[in-house]
């Protein structure tokens, strides 16, 4: 994670930030190219409105959702008809468990485990601890799982391989206690094949 | 120093003490100065090296979920609430996502995120309500500010003043 | 220990391996031994007993059986499908480890055995869209005029009476005095 | 999919903050500064990528120290020649330069490396209420000032003060 971010750092250097510390830098007093706030009052948000697509999308959270009725709380049984007619429809995410630790996944992903997974490589197996379902408009969370019935994950094994070496080196000064040994630790890819729910 | 082919490629492969060495050494050929070559500094720079990623293994884990509680609490801290009641409240629900799921949530599923808060908030609230209605005194010691407390007091002084408007 | 010293790599698979099926990655095994050297008793073994039935089971692997007196320290070359060439060591192995050593390669893909950045890759890092800074502000700060006397931006209340507000814990309570007489 | 280059471009944008300092403690005033400033208060943070925000703080020259701190909080300084010593009383310090008392408690509470000199580029100092347009024009969100804002009795209208309940009425002074 924090290896990505850092990538995606290295990347805006030559765009946006510049732009802004260059308005930092130069005289304070300077009359800046922007319209004053008064004028458009959308102004600062100016950076997002040059990509549409981000800002629609964040708009559309602000809105109700049509087929939803509007007036008093929602009804339990029209949430499962709007969530049923929304699944399916794009793309899902589903949080699983898998050896011990938790992964965010959509279909077509890597994921890597470190251990040696019972299964040979090549087998499609179900991933059947779902701890949440997510897509562009709903949330199913699952206390703490989500049913069999309901969410259906399936991966296929790729590869089982092992890791680089690790070396483990315990040292004590003046002691002679030393002790050197490398380890390998047993990793297995797998590949999310799909993501399939269904409300019952 | 790096040896390529040549040495290892001869019949009588050297004394032991040589290729001991050469164990070190290979592992130091990226150093700088006399920690590549020189077999006394080299050995004691590799070591501190092993021993640091030993320990780095570890360290790494405490540095990760401390980067993640961070996080988490930039990101509850948008929705109106604190990270502790945010983490208690959603194990009160039985959800148990950790905190790496949780802060990679936050920030590519921010959505997702809004309603595991709205949750956690809605629990809090519960709990709160609950242990007011176990101890309503505690009400009061609670919301009070000057404007309050002179208002208190001014009751108390015409009620003192003035025995006939208590009755 | 993660430095320039050793490399790193994302997680890859080659050529999106299990989307539609599985491809074994392995294609060439080349067994290189000694039928005289101790050192590759372990190997005659595993080709007297197993290596048939590895074949059996895996005809999609080209196996080379090469014995030779020069091969005093006995070892596999694997080649797989992207290209690359993998040797194994094999001298004093006996029959057991080497079947394992043999059954790894099996699984494994080609890809470098480095250090893995990221535990996972994925094209599609958001179904939503990412967080924003305007992602989640009140939308009335597109028309406020700065400065202003109602400032938005604050660490949450904690205290207790901040988070309900007055007229919530009293209609409460009202509601817990009301509950309790027409129990009693 | 969209290209992922421009989702970043909003992600990682700067915001500008601003914060009125009129009658706050320096010191909490700072606390929220400096966390913005470091971008601790955004859930992409990460100590090595650079994502804190601007911050503009006006009405620095009316910051109120507590009990005589004014007198007694002094700032010390050092030039590194013999006899180069100085200590200054705060109300000195701020008489110099009005923006100084805030500035110096924020650059205490950043991180002591490379990264401090970006944040404190980023931190926008002025002594009252007058903020160049360009600068305001960037602005988006108000922090809210850690203190309620105190009134001084002068601040009150006659009437106001009229109103006021009064449990006893001080005795006219004899002298």
């Amino acid at each position: 994670m924090a290896a990505f971010l850092r990538s995606l750092n290295a990347f805006r250097g030559g765009t946006l930030c510049r732009l802004n510390a260059d308005i930092g830098k130069r005289s304070l007093f300077e009359q800046s190219n922007r319209a004053p706030s008064s004028m458009n009052p959308v102004a600062r948000y100016q950076h997002t409105t040059q990509y549409p697509s981000v800002l629609s999308r964040f708009m559309s959270t602000q809105q109700q959702n049509p087929s939803l009725p509007s007036a008093g709380p929602p009804n339990t049984a029209d949430v499962v008809s709007v969530v049923s007619s929304d699944m399916n429809q794009g793309r899902m995410f589903a949080i699983v468990y898998v050896s011990g630790t938790q992964h965010k996944v959509t279909s077509g992903d890597l994921i890597l485990l470190q251990n040696d997974l019972p299964a040979d490589v090549g087998e499609r197996i179900r991933l059947e601890k779902v701890l949440l379902l997510g897509g562009d408009n709903f949330t199913l969370i699952g206390k703490p799982m989500l049913s069999l019935d309901t969410v259906r994950v399936e991966a296929t094994v790729i590869e089982k391989t092992i890791s680089e070496k690790k070396v483990h080196f315990r040292f004590k000064k003046r002691k002679r206690v030393a002790r050197y040994r490398e380890t390998y630790t047993n990793l297995t890819v797998l590949r999310i094949n799909s993501i399939e729910a269904k409300l019952r | 120093m790096v040896h390529l082919s040549l040495v290892r490629m001869i019949r009588s492969r050297g004394p032991d003490r040589y290729w001991r060495k050469r164990f070190y050494l290979d592992q130091s050929t990226q150093y700088f100065g006399r920690r590549r070559n020189c077999f006394s500094v080299a050995v004691r720079a590799v070591r501190r090296a092993w021993q640091n990623s030993t320990a780095g293994r570890k360290k790494k884990k405490g540095q990760m979920r401390r980067l993640w509680n961070l996080r988490i609490s930039a990101a509850v801290q948008e929705h109106g609430l604190t990270y502790g009641p945010f983490i208690g409240n959603l194990l009160k629900h039985n959800i148990r996502l950790d905190r790496k799921v949780l802060s990679h949530i936050a920030i590519y599923e921010p959505k997702t995120f809004k309603c595991l808060a709205e949750l956690a908030s809605q629990k809090h609230k519960e709990g709160l309500l609950a242990t007011l209605a176990k101890n309503p005194e505690g009400f009061l010691s609670g919301p009070v500010t000057q404007d309050d407390l002179l208002a208190e007091s001014v009751r108390k002084l015409r009620l003192s003043s003035n025995p006939s408007a208590s009755s | 220990m993660a430095n320039r010293q050793f490399p790193s790599a994302f997680l890859k698979s080659v050529l999106q391996n299990g989307v539609g099926r599985y491809v074994c990655q392995l294609q060439r095994l080349t067994f290189q031994f000694s039928k005289v050297h101790g050192t590759s008793r372990g190997v005659r073994d595993y080709i007297e007993e197993d290596i048939i039935d590895f074949a059996r089971k895996n005809p999609q692997v080209v196996l080379y059986v090469t014995p030779h007196n020069k091969f005093s320290s006995p070892r596999i070359v694997a080649e797989f499908l992207n290209g690359t060439k993998r040797s194994v060591q094999l001298s004093t192995l006996d029959r057991e480890e080497v079947s394992t050593q043999v059954d790894l390669l099996r699984t494994q893909s080609g890809n470098d055995l480095v250090r893995i950045r990221r535990p996972y890759h994925t094209d599609f890092p958001s179904i939503q869209g990412a967080w924003h800074p305007f992602a989640n502000k009140p939308t009335n700060l597109n028309i406020a005029e700065f400065p202003t006397k109602e400032p938005t931006f604050a660490h949450p209340k904690t205290r207790r009476w901040d988070v309900l507000g007055r007229e919530e814990m009293e209609d409460h309570l009202k509601e817990v005095i009301k509950q309790k007489e027409s129990g009693s | 999919m969209s290209s992922r280059i421009t989702q970043q471009w909003a992600t990682f944008s700067r915001i500008w903050y601003l914060i009125d300092a009129y009658r706050q403690p320096p010191g909490r005033v700072a606390v929220a500064i400096s966390k913005v400033l470091q971008g601790k208060h955004k859930p992409i943070y990460h100590p090595l990528s650079d994502v804190g925000d601007h911050v503009v703080v006006i009405n620095t020259s009316q910051v109120a120290y507590a009990k005589d701190k004014w007198e007694e909080k002094i700032y010390y300084h050092h030039t590194g020649y013999p006899g180069g010593f100085s200590e200054t009383p705060a109300h000195e310090f701020h008489q110099k330069d009005p923006t100084k008392v805030i500035k110096k408690a924020v650059y205490g509470m950043l991180p002591k490396d490379l990264r401090r000199r970006e944040m404190m580029r980023r931190l926008h100092l002025f002594a009252d209420h007058d903020v160049p347009e360009d600068i305001l024009a960037n602005v988006s969100e108000q922090i809210k000032p850690p203190r309620v804002v105190p009134r001084a009795l002068t601040e009150y209208t006659q009437e106001e003060l009229d109103n006021f309940p009064k449990l006893w009425l001080p005795k006219e002074p004899k002298y």
